[in-house]
């Protein structure tokens, strides 16, 4: 299964990206929600899925999985959580004072 | 005593939570956020005293031993980077006490300065590398909240690209961390360190270090810069002082961290690409200072020139290359500092930073003018002022490596850098006043306090290098032997 | 005849069911430290419930009904979170050292007390004061 | 025994949720996407505790009342969204 | 057969109970004309499918490990009571968005109503044109 | 700390006292309290001075920092001793001339002699310097404090152009110059230019030694103006007249001769740098004494005749530098006998230019002009002066009674002796120096003769002239008398000065390994050589050609390509600079996040992937994974779906249900990982997500379909394909990488550890609790930043 | 009887203490017992003994489970079968209950019976529009389910 997971992830990271170089503000920030979906994903398969219990000591299983990349993930959402919304209300700020969600709006006079 | 190390991260954290509950206060809030600054220096400093005289101090943070607990490492190099970190913050905050309109005051431009500065000790200080993560993003959330605040369209066209960008490298920080503990099961530097080095640092784990680099390098706009010029230039200037003092300088530090401590085997392979980035990123970075003719536009580009030729040291890797680019390192945190203030005090004076519209400000501002001016040679290495004796350091190692083409472009980009900041130092201060006092937008004169200290820093590291050398010696030894490090963390005392 | 269609279904429900939210969601923080759950989850469920009155009712409605700063008590969390490493301090031991007992406690019988409920207690305050400063604040605008 | 039958409900959970995706990308209205969602809020719940059976283990089982937490919240917002244009409305006057 | 066994019979029975009758719904959500008609078929499925498959997991274990899960208890209760809610919130904004009855339907006193009362603004405001 | 330490010291401490007592002593005119400086220091230098025997050299040493190999060690010979009364002597002069010459009442004399102070001191510690990076920090010092006095009318665009260009200039000689002194610390080990000459084939064995030399010299030639660094030192005339007297006759400009004579001992052996510096300096002389018959402007004919004297004392140093090479050993003497020419020279010059300076700076203050054009027959108002200017003048143009004559004809022998003992075409050199001679007379005569004689056009000047305040003409009549002296009594210099000099300069040169007890004899007679002949001839040819000056001249200046004018060239190059570096920059900088997230996905999979198969490290093996459900693979493809729907979807509600759904999946993998508190986490997390995304949602335009270019698509695709494939080859390998256990086993004691049954919430709250504090700050900082973006606008919305 | 419910359950928790059993079961022993007491002791109340509310829900519930799947079969047959026969429509209906807790009490009930959801309430006229799958069901069972359910809610709040 972890191969499985590791080329699901795979695609995921094609299609974020894809999406990421999207010049649709609202394409970009979902891009960037399923980059770190990817992220995930990629992180817990890659360090062994299903090698035992849940990592609940109640479970009294021989083995349990390794909780680290699981607590890592639990960090990374909670982040990626407050950047998502920190990067959706500045979209929206924006386009209500710039009229525009089209990254190629926002180049700015390049170079002034 | 370990505990000493957390300090520098919690002052400012504490005081800015407390900030939080005394919104309208701002005189108070003031007084709050320069006193725990101030307390963090001083503790910083007796951390610096006690490292040198002592040993490199580890704090096992709720007590869990390395690597299964986050330890926090004070050796030199990051202890020193902490002081100065501290202190660059205090003389923006001094800048900005005055200059800040009440607006970004009330809505929490202090608590989030604070929160910037304890991400970025933290930063420095961790030992752990997905702390070091959560670190950067402590920072760099804040960042993103000082760019943005205020919200005029340049800021959110610019806060919007420079979020996005580093969002992704956050991301990316996070998959190369994953791929790292798949390789090596563990996440304390110090046991990657020694399991990294069991390996020989193999194929994968210099592709893993890529990713690192690809991240630290957008961080510290190394090469990957190009979000930079933009953002830099959005904020208001006491904001735009302390990013250009401060945020890159973490990503130049994590650069340097990383490939002395963890992924030093392969040379070869990774030193070579940080030459040649390092290369190309002063090359590029001096066409976009020359090509300028807005202040932040071309301070911006000039914070890229001196990573290149930071990173050019690091890239080099001898004893004496790598002493330079960590003394160059603190000169630039000054140094950027100093420009950045007084140049932010301009754009303050006349309310727009295009040179090409104002003259002759040295009449009535000619203490600005001169601590300025000191700025513009401190930043072209102009001796006796600390810059000198960075480039020297760095240099003689670079040469004594036989690394003569690069040498060069780290040298001719300097001339840029004086082409362009002497640029903005004669129209603004030389030519015709145009302007009569009392009809500056602002007067400008927030900047003189902070500017003289960082001058008298500057100058003063320059007379007395030989003494910072001491403690930049000491840094430099723990990154050319990275067992200093290992042995500190684990309390093996070596024989 | 002029009717007047109103809301009475989903607010009464909401009413019912905030409660069988919140009740969850202090169950979920508490009982973190043995099954999953924790100050995270604990905060979100709580915020999930808020935003649900929000959505039943409106702004004002719920702010009048429970009138706290959540910006406050987002700080207050985090200050909570960093004070128990704080107290660590003070005893000499390394920062954020958690402790942890079991009492013998009428009506709970052996319960375990640990520093680090106090400390996801700040995590629990912190979530649920950010989470709903974003929503309110985004709701609040007015273009 | 339990086993089997437990893939085997999987399996019928998982050809619901498929259905039921199938009238999220079909549509036509988005009121039958809203609804098509909150479905599979409601068959996600099922597939949990079939898993919980599977697995023999009670850790997932605060993941059931969370999902149905948060798919009744998702739904009214929607609708809700749908209806006046915001989510979180203001005080009518009336 | 001994106790064990019957209540994993009894598990089995309202498990595959729970997941045919969540099945039917879908089958209901795509054969169905219009939302509202669907709308019925998701109530339901939420309600007996997926109440029985929850009992089902109670009773397992409550009777295989001895614990009584109040969260459990809770979902059944909070499904129960949030599922009719839904149902109705959706579709009565659909109505209030606009969306149309399929042509079987023989009756509509609810827009009659509507043709013959002025309804105010801010009860019909479109937020953005019908999409997709 | 030495006296020389202190010596070198007092001017910069002036720098700092005269600002300060300025606004106390306003009454007296503030040169008087800088002349006590360079008085003082020179009659402290004139101590080491006898005329019989030479001085003593003194070595005195201060650590500065010793790390890099940097002491501020000062070194006290005849050569340095020759310029360091050079300079606090002509600068004893020029502050006197300058108290005349600047009025207290309408310049800020403070700034003024604060530079000025801080330049001597700067060029007193370049010419003492040991070290040669203590040498380098003076030397740039040099320029920075040149800049301003050149700017010191900083209002006059004219003056910041002229400052700029030198600062440029002088400072990329400077960096190239650093370099070399660096290659030379690293091959030798040491930055003591003594120490360095005693090593000898150590440092001329290493690699980098001719480079070194070739950026060093670029330093030496940037600063003494050499063709084609010249051009910044006419438009340095913009600074005031004393201190273009002092820069430009004295000081600035033979720090580079002081730096190639200081070095030869180092370089002189070496071809490349004898045959450099020759071929620089006799095109330098050609081209300098040429344009000066161009000039109207005394004070640019003035500054050409500086690049061409400087030419001619570089060449001489060339020359002399053979002696050095063991190919020309045989002819030692004759090239010993150049560098002989070359120091007698460069003092004349400092002789005779300063005082021509500070008569130009007469004629200026008196008549309002220096066009030459406006000027003519004041002699007679003017007679002191006149002869002054004429004194100056003559020994310029190298004829007797002037100290001139004796070095201009050592300089012919020079160059002849060149011709006759080296390869064939250097006959053309002296060919080149005798028609540059012929020039130089001209324009002497052109300075005398069109300023003070012919018609007096009383309509063009401003006010009547008459000679100026004695205290005015003091300076330039001690030096018009020295260049007197230096003809008749050249015996001052030799011995002191010369003889000690060119046996320090070229140490292992054959005359004196030969000749030990050699001694310089000059004399103003050599009777009837060719030199003198060649004098003569020179002399004829250039009265008949001032006389037809005004026949020959435009024509002449005709003929030359306008184009390849090298003033032009620079301002062009500047400008040509920030063209291109404004069309570099914008190719790339387009202010496209687009763009640079490309340019940095595309990095990123290049580094990456050439490392992972360059290696050969990539791992595919799945022999270690857990059996895959077919409702796992479901899933796993409904996900995929999902994504791909929003790939096309141009509904933004579909595109973020879409997300949503995928959201969702991914909690139902945690179940299936068997991770409920990420389950449970990211549940919420993508409700609230979600919810937030269409709270913002409502604001946001309708979605196009894309309306990109193919290409665009195209190139992005491969990007999202290698990106995708990148991290799943890494994935893979990383996945198949078993080297080292994880740490995890350590964490299913937390039971006992920490008290807790939920591991990952124990690694939370306790093992890694402070992860979760500073990220709870994230949160925290996220709040609080969205509620001031939504509360806190810009006032002037139409900015 | 909010005051009933608090003693029974002051009952129960002594109960446990007494037993010094912290369990379902130990809880639900000591709620019978104390409900049983209770219940001897009804006439020292000034109102009516709440068990008697808890047959009415009972009744309630039941009445409810027993409509439940009465139409669940009806709706179900309409599913299955090859072609839809259904003639389904929007129709207004009255009601006799007033309190918010009431009706929406009525709606729940009304919504989780297969074949009707309601979709606008107007509290104060009493009117309630219904989405019915099938207009016979509507005029032959639904109305009639309707009615019932606001006699036994009525039983359980008045
Ligand atoms: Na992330
Ligand atoms: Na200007």
């Amino acid at each position: 299964m972890e191969t499985f997971m590791i080329i699901i992830s795979g695609i995921l990271y094609t299609i974020a990206t894809y999406l990421i170089l999207n010049k649709n503000f609202l394409r970009i920030v979902l891009g960037v929600t399923l980059f770190s979906h990817a992220t995930h994903i990629m992180l817990i398969s890659i360090n062994g899925l299903k090698r035992g219990a849940a990592p609940l000591l109640g479970e009294n299983a021989e083995a349990y999985t390794d909780p680290i990349p699981q607590a890592l993930i639990l960090t990374s959402i909670v982040i990626s959580f407050a950047l998502t919304a920190l990067l959706l209300v500045l979209g929206y700020r924006t386009y209500i004072e710039l009229g525009t969600d089209n990254m190629k709006k926002l180049r700015g006079e390049s170079h002034e | 005593m370990s505990n000493l190390l957390i300090y520098p991260i919690i002052i400012p954290l504490l005081a800015a939570m407390v900030l939080v509950f005394f919104r309208d206060r701002i005189k108070l809030q003031q007084w709050i956020s320069a006193l725990s600054l101030l307390a963090t220096i001083g503790i910083s400093i007796y951390i610096i005293h006690y490292v040198s005289t002592e040993q490199i101090l580890v704090l096992e943070l709720g007590g869990w031993a390395a690597p299964y607990g986050i330890v926090l490492v004070g050796d030199m190099l990051a202890v020193i980077l902490t002081a100065v970190a501290s202190f660059v913050t205090l003389m923006c905050l001094l800048y900005g006490f005055q200059s800040i309109e009440t607006g970004h005051k009330k809505h929490f431009i202090y608590p989030m300065i604070l929160i910037l500065l304890s991400g970025v000790n933290g930063s420095f200080l961790t030992g752990d590398i997905f702390n070091l993560f959560v670190c950067f993003e402590v920072m760099l959330i804040a960042s993103y909240v000082l760019i943005a605040l205020g919200g005029k369209k340049i800021q959110l066209r610019e806060s919007i690209k420079y979020v996005l960008i580093n969002v992704i490298a956050s991301t990316l920080f996070v998959i190369a961390t994953a791929y790292l503990y798949a390789a090596t099961g563990t996440l304390n530097l110090a046991h990657l360190s020694e399991r990294i080095a069991e390996t020989g640092q193999d194929g994968l784990l210099t592709a893993i270090s890529f990713i690192y680099l690809t991240v630290f390098g957008l961080k510290s706009g190394l090469l990957l810069f190009f979000w930079l010029p933009g953002s830099y230039s959005a904020p208001p200037p006491p904001i735009a002082a302390l990013f250009a003092a401060l945020l890159t300088k973490v990503g130049v530090y994590t650069v340097l961290r990383t490939f002395t401590l963890l992924f030093y085997h392969k040379p070869e392979i990774t030193h070579t690409i940080i030459l040649w980035m390092a290369a190309i990123t002063m090359i590029l970075g001096a066409l976009g200072a020359v090509s300028h003719w807005e202040i932040k536009k071309i301070l911006s580009y000039n914070v890229i020139i001196s990573v290149g030729f930071i990173l050019f040291g690091v890239a080099v890797g001898t004893e004496q290359a790598l002493s330079g680019s960590f003394f160059y390192l603190i000169h630039d945190m000054l140094s950027k500092a100093l420009i950045f203030i007084t140049g932010g005090a301009i754009i303050n004076i006349f309310g727009t930073d295009k040179l090409k519209e104002f003259s002759g400000l040295i009449l009535f501002r000619p203490l600005l003018g001169w601590l300025f001016f000191i700025g513009v040679l401190a930043l072209a290495g102009v001796p006796p002022l600390s810059g000198f004796v960075g480039k020297v350091m760095i240099l003689q190692g670079a040469l004594s490596a036989g690394e003569l083409a690069v040498s060069i472009i780290g040298l001719v980009t300097s001339l840029m850098v004086l082409y362009s900041v002497l640029k903005i130092f004669i129209h603004s201060f030389w030519g015709e006043t145009l302007m009569s006092e009392g009809q500056e937008y602002s007067t400008g004169k927030h900047a003189l306090l902070p500017g003289t200290i960082l001058v008298v820093c500057i100058a003063a590291m320059g007379l007395g290098a030989e003494w910072v050398n001491t403690y930049v010696a000491q840094a430099t030894e723990v990154m050319v032997n990275p067992n200093l490090y290992i042995e500190a963390v684990f309390k093996q005392i070596s024989p | 005849m002029n009717l007047k269609f109103t809301d009475v279904y989903l607010q009464t429900a909401t009413k019912i069911l905030v409660f069988i939210i919140m009740t969850f969601s202090i169950y979920v923080l508490f009982a973190g430290h043995h099954n999953p759950g924790g100050g995270f989850i604990g905060g979100l469920i709580t915020a999930s419930a808020l935003v649900l009155l929000y959505v039943a009712f409106d702004l004002q409605t719920v702010r009048e009904v429970i009138p706290v700063d959540f910006k406050k008590l987002a700080a207050a969390g985090v200050l909570i979170a960093v004070l128990t490493g704080v107290g660590s301090l003070v005893l000499g031991v390394p920062f954020l050292s958690q402790t942890f007992n079991y009492f013998d406690l009428p009506f709970l019988g052996k319960t375990e007390l640990a520093t680090a409920l106090i400390f996801d207690l700040g995590v629990y305050m912190c979530v649920v004061g950010t989470t709903l400063t974003i929503i309110t604040s985004i709701s609040e605008d007015d273009i | 025994m339990l086993d089997k039958v437990m893939l085997f409900a999987m399996f019928l959970l998982t050809v619901s949720l498929l259905l039921t995706l199938y009238r999220i990308i079909k549509g036509p209205t988005v009121h039958d996407r809203i609804l098509a969602l909150d479905s599979i809020g409601y068959i996600v719940i099922g597939i949990v505790a079939v898993l919980s059976i599977q697995l023999d283990s009670h850790a997932y089982l605060e993941t059931i009342l969370l999902i149905g937490i948060l798919a009744f919240l998702s739904t009214i917002a929607l609708s809700r969204y749908m209806e006046r244009g915001v989510v979180i409305g203001r005080k009518r006057n009336d | 057969m001994d106790g064990s066994a019957m209540i994993e019979w009894i598990v089995i029975i309202l498990v595959l109970i729970g997941t045919s009758m969540s099945l039917l719904s879908s089958f209901g959500m795509l054969r169905l004309p219009d939302v509202y008609n669907r709308a019925h078929a998701t109530t339901k499925s939420a309600t007996l499918g997926i109440l029985s498959i929850l009992l089902g997991a109670f009773i397992y274990f409550l009777f295989t490990h001895g614990v009584s899960s109040i969260r459990l208890l809770l979902g059944i209760v909070f499904v129960f009571f949030t599922a009719p809610v839904a149902g109705h919130l959706i579709i009565r904004s659909a109505h209030r968005y606009g969306s149309p009855l399929s042509p079987i339907s023989v009756q509509d006193d609810l827009q009659k109503l509507l043709d013959e009362q002025a309804i105010e603004d801010d009860e019909k405001v479109r937020p953005i044109e019908a999409e997709s | 700390m030495s006296t020389l330490h202190l010596a070198i010291l007092l001017p910069f401490v002036f720098v700092v006292i005269i600002p300060l007592l300025y606004k106390y002593t306003r009454a007296i005119h503030t040169g008087w309290i800088a002349l006590l400086v360079p008085v003082t220091l020179f009659v402290y230098f004139i101590q080491f001075f006898s005329i019989n025997k030479p001085i003593e050299p003194i070595t005195v040493s201060v650590p500065w920092i010793p790390s890099i190999g940097i002491n501020f060690s000062l070194y006290l010979d005849s050569l340095s001793l020759l310029f360091a009364l050079l300079i606090t002597g002509i600068g004893s002069l020029v502050v006197l001339y300058s108290i005349f010459y600047l009025s207290k009442d309408r310049e800020r004399l403070n700034l003024f002699y604060a530079y000025l102070m801080l330049f001597m001191g700067a060029m007193l510690g370049s010419v003492l310097a040991d070290n040669l990076l203590v040498l380098y920090s003076f030397w740039e010092l040099t320029s920075v404090s040149s800049f301003l006095l050149i700017a010191y009318w900083y209002q006059r665009k004219r003056s910041r152009y002229g400052a700029q260009k030198s600062m440029y200039i002088t400072m990329t000689g400077g960096f190239s110059m650093l370099l070399g002194f660096i290659i030379l610390y690293v091959a030798s080990g040491t930055l003591s230019i003594r120490e360095i000459i005693a090593m000898g084939d150590v440092v001329s064995s290493h690699p980098l030694f001719i480079p070194a030399m070739f950026f060093i010299l670029l330093g030496a030639f940037t600063k003494s103006a050499q063709f084609p660094f010249h051009i910044w030192l006419p438009d340095a005339m913009e600074a005031p007249t004393p201190i273009s007297a002092y820069l430009h006759s004295a000081t600035m400009v033979k720090a580079g001769v002081y730096l190639v004579a200081r070095l030869t001992p180092i370089f002189g052996a070496q071809l490349e740098w004898s045959w450099t510096i020759i071929i620089v300096g006799i095109v330098t002389l050609f081209m300098g004494s040429f344009n000066a018959l161009k000039q109207y402007d005394l004070k640019a004919l003035l500054a050409f005749s500086t690049i061409s004297q400087l030419g001619l004392i570089m060449s001489l140093l060339g020359i002399g530098s053979l002696a050095l090479n063991p190919n020309y050993a045989p002819y030692s003497e004759y090239f010993i006998g150049a560098l002989v020419a070359g120091i007698l020279h460069l003092i004349n010059h400092s002789v005779f230019k300063g005082s021509l300076f500070m008569m130009v700076g007469i004629l200026d203050h008196e008549t309002g002009t220096r066009d030459i054009r406006k000027l003519g027959g004041i002699m007679h108002l003017m007679p002191i002066s006149f002869t002054l200017t004429m004194i100056g003048a003559f020994s310029m143009a190298g004829l007797p009674p002037f100290g001139g004559f004796i070095s201009k004809e050592m300089f012919f022998t020079g160059v002849l002796d060149l011709a006759s003992h080296s390869n064939g075409w250097a006959v053309i050199i002296p060919i080149v120096a005798w028609i540059a001679s012929i020039f130089t007379f001209i324009y002497c005569m052109i300075l005398i003769f069109k300023s003070f004689t012919g018609t007096y056009h009383a309509d063009l000047l401003e006010r009547t002239p008459h000679e100026p305040p004695f205290g005015m003409l003091a300076s330039p009549a001690i030096l018009a008398i020295l260049a007197i002296a230096l003809f008749f009594f050249p015996g001052l210099v030799d011995t002191s000065i010369l003889e000690p000099t060119v046996k320090g300069m070229a140490p292992s040169a054959q005359l004196f390994i030969d000749e030990p007890n050699w001694h310089v004899h000059i004399s103003a007679w050599h009777g009837p050589t060719l030199e003198l002949f060649m004098t003569i001839a020179l002399i004829l040819i250039g009265v008949f050609l001032y006389l037809k000056i005004e026949k020959w001249k435009g024509p002449l200046f005709e003929l030359l390509p306008k184009r390849l004018n090298l003033f032009t060239l620079y301002d062009k190059a500047l400008v040509g600079m920030e063209k291109a570096s404004t069309k570099i920059t914008k190719t790339y900088m387009t202010g496209s996040t687009t763009h640079y997230l490309a340019y940095i996905f595309t990095f990123f999979i290049l580094v990456v992937l050439i490392t992972l198969f360059g290696t050969g490290s990539f791992i595919f093996d799945t022999s270690q994974d857990s059996p895959l459900e077919w409702y796992e693979l479901m899933l796993g493809i409904a996900t995929v779906i999902a994504a791909v729907f929003v790939l096309f979807s141009t509904s933004r509600l579909l595109s973020i249900i879409s997300v949503g759904v995928i959201g969702f999946t991914v909690s139902l993998f945690f179940v299936i990982f068997r991770a409920p508190d990420l389950a449970l986490t990211q549940l919420v997390v993508e409700t609230i997500s979600t919810a937030l995304f269409l709270l913002c949602f409502y604001f946001l335009p309708k979605m196009k379909a894309s309306v990109e270019s193919i290409k665009f698509k195209l190139t992005n695709a491969i990007i999202s394909i290698c990106v995708g494939v990148t991290l799943t080859l890494m994935g893979l390998t990383a996945y198949g990488y078993r080297v080292f256990d994880p740490i995890a086993e350590y964490f299913s004691n937390s039971y006992k550890l920490a008290g807790a049954n939920n591991i990952v919430n124990s690694i939370l709250v306790d093992f890694r609790a402070f992860d979760t504090m500073l990220e709870i700050v994230v949160l925290f900082s996220a709040g609080v930043g969205i509620y001031t973006f939504i509360k806190l606008r810009y006032a002037g919305r139409n900015e | 009887m909010t005051t009933q419910i608090l003693i029974n359950l002051l009952i129960a928790i002594t109960w446990m203490l007494l037993n010094e059993e912290w369990d379902v079961v130990s809880f639900g022993a000591g709620y019978f017992i104390g409900f049983a007491i209770i219940a001897s002791m009804r006439r020292f109340f000034p109102v009516p003994f709440y068990g008697r509310k808890m047959i009415a829900v009972i009744k309630l519930f039941l009445l409810f489970v027993v409509e439940l799947f009465k139409s669940s079969v009806v709706v179900l047959k309409e599913v299955i079968r090859p072609t839809l026969k259904i003639k389904p429509g929007i129709f207004r209906s009255e009601t006799i209950l007033d309190s918010d807790f009431e009706i929406t009490l009525l709606v729940t009930l009304l919504t989780l019976t297969p074949g009707s959801v309601v979709m606008e309430i107007d509290p104060k006229a009493k009117v309630m529009f219904i989405h019915a799958m099938d207009v016979d069901d509507f005029h032959n069972n639904i109305q009639r389910t309707k009615s019932r359910f606001e006699k036994a809610i009525i039983e359980v709040m008045r």
